[in-house]
């Protein structure tokens, strides 16, 4: 069946509420609105207000709430509207959720889920674009997950409920209205392993979230022109899949990194470290990343296209390392 | 309150609400983008308080702040060419809706995380009041950041070391989806507020002469240095609560019943009552706002886009050498 | 209240106040390193408060809890053990004194950041509310968190949802070198927390029987299903905030006022008055604690530590596969 | 003369306070307590209460605060305890300071200074160790900087406040204690570039903040050894100054990055990317990354010293690069 990324998630939410009564949502107009960008729309009416629980804008509190809840055996799934607001919570998140296990000497966990929506790309101006994901892979004790296929929005909630730590969802704002088809046996998907989604044995370039259109669509351009591109999503950036970059790396023998972070500090870099450590001698070309420029994301159109990592930006940085 | 006094209240809210409506217009046609919020029924607040406050006072706004941002004395153009993007917008296009500033008219954004701008405030306040400057910052936000842990910290912070801030909490019931009564244990804001001990009031936010009339009030307290007030201005946006919005959480009787008291009408029939403004007057006035926005539309139009070689400009400061 | 009861509380107090005395010197010997904070002086708090407690209400404290931790039930083996860093401590010596947990009393930590333990005490309340398990969770923070966002934010939500949370505020009159006035604009406590629309009151925090009676009052209430209660649980630290301060933000008259009204002399002589509790009977409970103390602090030191190959355990689960 | 690191920092704040009358410092128990760490001891007695502002506990009050007096015309320095507690600040640092410059088209300006302890190594636990200032690097529109010498701590402070963006001055815990020679006439400083601590050929050491003493013990350990090592001390961790780095690569020809941030995601994953962006056939060895563990920061003090990182593991790095 044809269906949207936004319709998926909420398919993963409804089955989740529906398989688990120990599962929430908890959020900012998650309820009565229908979830700020709509992918809660109609749960509320289905599960009700114990369930589907709208909270004050109070994003420390609720976030922590969510933590507590796990601890105290609920699986809260917390929403926070965007990656801009959960700096507000970030205390919770670093010194609690990622925490608690450790501190406590491994007498804690906590199985909660904070799904928000993250990127730029829609005009939102420098508050309201931030791509902090990769930024959050820095921390030990979270799981970081960014689905960018319909498959993945479908399945990897369910997954990431399983698992007994904390897991932050991000889903990129401009993928909510994207179609694709989806089985109608569509299930839990794997998080550990990173995917190729376009084999190619000429370069690697490596995307996530947000950035595996860029990718994919590069990898066209370039195959017009007889340059076969590996295209990996990562999928899951916090614990790294590795193995699964480099092995392509060493088939290709170059590597483009396409990142929606600002180049410096961005997860692209740590990519890019893995590879001068661990496969120096395989690369037939500097290491080329493709990211955000250094500048908070700015509202004009013109502006902020330019500040994000086009597809024609990864086929020159492609070109320059095919030689 | 003089006849000059109403006038100037009613044109400002006219002004804010043509302004407004040919926006949305704009927004359908594309011609302005990203996030756009809108402030029409709420015209009394931003008419009321920013002309209550000198030139030398300082403003911190929300995303929600085209009114305030005219009230302030932005130009339409300049308010308008930075929702196009524009290098003559008031924030060169970099800001767009959510964030008008002018740092000549001491408007301080234009902030788009709700409750972000109080602790602004608060500083703008204690460096006037180390600098031994009368001034009073105004702080306008929703009822919505009230629950925010900045509004707490900020009241306590302003209200211990006596700071001149006028905290404005329009209050229109609602957060984005979420009413008042859903979000807030204690309903009453004002009453809240009071408990950080600073003077505090409810305010009839859809009539322009009250909530003028309470911002002297507090102005004249604040720059007469005994701290903090505290202004709850009870008020109802008309519209969705940004241009994606269905508006499940609320009925259309209610808003109905909320636009039976419409600020603009309602100061234009009182002034009617009491003869100080006539069909021809009013007409003129809206003919003139309606030649301002035309000519600002025009004008917005013709500006330039900032050439994207500047891209990474305004990061860091341009440093003279 | 029984005699059992008043001796419970006398026992209680004694054992948190030998512990810590102890635990002065092992710092100084460098046995225990890191921060520690003493509870010298607010024993009677920590007595009352979890003695009212049931084994399945849940805990959550700050990082000056040895004295919650140890009247929770943790054995003081297990508190001295953390501090020493063995395996056998009650975080397996990753916490450390600021980190006391034991999840099978329901001991939520032993958190450091100022208010970072409010958000979970809610959470705790929600999910029990939701699982319909008549539980309350008990928060203890101190004076000093009351200007943080969170505790606001925290307030607000547990009772717009009537969330069954008994927040105990240890007004100890400092957070660190900063006195009260010079953080709070409004300084009776009880009266801002019933600003949040609960019930809320001040407590002689001095007084063991006044804090137990307070408790039982309020827990009764909140069981009951009305909702979160709040306690400003007055007292003092006889200590300094940690082991590194000069308490220059202080008077030492000020501190020997307060040591006049010490919890532990003063119970003991009501009950002395009473008939309760004789010569004798003191000695045996203060040998009884000083033995329990040197097998704790023998179990401790023979504790084995956690090897470095396990360094990065417990960061995530173990997958038993 | 001889002087503590902490007492260099003073000077430098009592120096800022008497030659500037917009600058006052405020923060949690900077007055009557004398700071946390005692770095303001007398400066209350000294500038009086009106400059020596101590807060209630809402770091994001105050901080965002400071940015606002900044906005208004004054220099504030605030104080964060430590980075620890900054979360809680973050959403001010981020998307205000660092962000109003851009989002108002270059009318305003943040002239502020946020200083703050960072580190770990004193089994503080996981909730006090933190080392994120390089992590805060990854922010454009903050410039950050964190000295790790006395003329440093002594002369960082007025360049800082010169400076008219915001500037995060992190101080490392266990530097405060550090005795050390500062000249009489020691004044500011530049921090535009990176600095040389140590000249060698053989291989490259970088380190900052905390870690340049790592570094320089592992460098003398490998001298005895007849290996010269070259120790390269950041100094700004944002702009980083790539060129001095990478100057020093293509002389050794190998690269080990000393950090005390958790590895993945650490600013040394970003100067590993640059080189193997711009020096990759320079490299003679695969670079090396000595980081802190991923675990939250254990208590216990054979745990901790295990997580982090150790002149001996530096030494070892150092060997395997030269081979
Ligand atoms: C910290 C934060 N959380 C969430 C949002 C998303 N958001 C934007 S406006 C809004 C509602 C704010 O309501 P209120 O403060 O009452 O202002 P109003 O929109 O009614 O003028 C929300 C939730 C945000 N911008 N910032
Ligand atoms: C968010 C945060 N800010 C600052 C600190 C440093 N600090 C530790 S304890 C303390 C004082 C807290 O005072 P209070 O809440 O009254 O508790 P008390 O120590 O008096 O028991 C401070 C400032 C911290 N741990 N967390
Ligand atoms: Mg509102
Ligand atoms: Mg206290």
């Amino acid at each position: 069946m044809t269906i949207t990324y936004r319709e998926a998630l909420r398919e993963a939410l409804r089955e989740a509420l529906t398989e688990d009564e120990r599962v929430f949502l908890m959020g900012e107009d998650v309820g009565a609105y229908g979830g700020c960008f709509g992918v809660s729309l109609g749960l509320l009416e289905e599960f009700g207000p114990e369930r589907i629980r709208d909270t004050p804008l109070s994003e420390s509190a609720f976030v922590g709430a969510g933590i507590g809840a796990a601890l105290g055996g609920m699986r809260p799934i917390v929403e926070i509207m965007t990656v801009n607001f959960s700096l507000l919570a970030l205390d919770q998140i670093i010194n609690n959720a990622a925490t608690l296990r450790h501190m406590s000497g491994g007498q804690l966990g906590v199985p909660l889920v904070i799904r928000m929506t993250t990127g730029a790309g829609r005009q939102l101006a420098a508050q309201h674009s931030h791509s902090l994901e990769g930024w959050y892979a820095h921390i030990p004790g979270l799981r970081i997950i960014a689905p960018a296929t319909i498959e993945d929005a479908r399945g990897m909630l369910w997954t990431a409920l399983e698992d007994p730590d904390p897991v932050l969802l991000f889903e990129h704002g401009s993928l909510y209205n994207v179609p694709g088809e989806l089985a109608a046996d569509a299930a839990a998907v794997d998080i550990d392993r990173a995917a190729i989604r376009r084999a190619g044995g000429d370069v690697t370039l490596v995307g996530y979230g947000g950035t595996l259109r860029t990718a994919l669509t590069a990898a066209d351009e370039l195959a017009a022109d007889g340059v076969e591109a590996e295209v990996v999503d990562l999928r899951t950036l916090r614990p790294l899949d590795e193995d699964t970059v480099l092995d392509s790396v060493r088939r290709t023998h170059r590597l483009v990194i396409v990142d929606e972070g600002w180049r410096t500090g961005s997860l692209s870099a740590e990519i890019a470290a893995r590879a001068a450590e661990a496969a120096l001698y395989e690369l037939d070309a500097p290491i080329e990343r493709v990211c955000t420029a250094e500048v908070p994301i700015p509202y004009a159109k013109q502006l902020e296209d330019a500040a994000l990592p086009q597809a024609a930006d990864v086929v020159a940085a492609a070109r320059r390392a095919v030689g | 309150m003089t006849t000059k006094h109403r006038e100037d209240l009613l044109r400002q809210m006219i002004r804010i609400r043509r302004f407004e409506e040919r926006c949305v217009e704009l927004y359908s046609s594309t011609k302005i983008r990203g996030f756009m919020h809108l402030y029409i029924g709420e015209e009394a607040v931003a008419a009321g308080v920013l002309g209550a406050l000198g030139p030398s006072d300082a403003v911190v706004s929300t995303y929600r702040e085209h009114g305030h941002a005219l009230a302030r004395g932005i130009s339409m153009e300049a308010v308008l060419a930075e929702m196009y993007g524009r290098t003559n917008g008031c924030s060169r296009g970099r800001g767009g809706s959510m964030h008008l500033f002018d740092a000549g008219r001491r408007f301080y954004g234009g902030n788009a995380i709700v409750g972000g701008g109080l602790p602004l405030a608060v500083g703008l306040a204690l460096a006037s009041a180390m600098r031994g400057e009368p001034v009073v910052t105004a702080c306008l936000f929703g009822d919505g950041a009230v629950a925010e842990g900045e509004f707490h910290e900020c009241l306590n912070l302003a209200a211990l070391w006596r700071l001149p801030v006028l905290f404005c909490c329009e209050n229109n019931l609602y957060a984005m989806g979420t009413a008042l009564a859903r979000a807030q244990a204690e309903t009453d804001l004002a009453l809240r507020a009071s408990s950080y001990g600073m003077p505090s009031w409810p305010v009839d936010g859809m009539d322009p002469l009250a909530v003028a009339a309470a911002t002297e009030r507090a102005v004249e307290s604040i720059r007469g240095g005994s701290g903090p007030c505290f202004l709850e201005l009870r008020t109802y946006r008309f519209r969705a609560h940004s241009m994606y919005d269905a508006e499940r959480y609320r009925d259309r009787a209610e808003v109905e019943r909320w636009k039976d008291r419409d600020p603009i009408p309602r100061l234009a029939a009182l002034m009617r009552e009491d003869g100080e403004l006539t069909d021809a007057e009013l007409e003129t006035i809206e003919s003139e706002v309606g030649d301002e926005l035309t000519a600002a539309i025009a004008a917005a139009e013709a500006g330039p886009f900032e050439p994207v070689s500047d891209l990474t400009r305004f990061v860091y400061a341009e440093h003279a050498s």
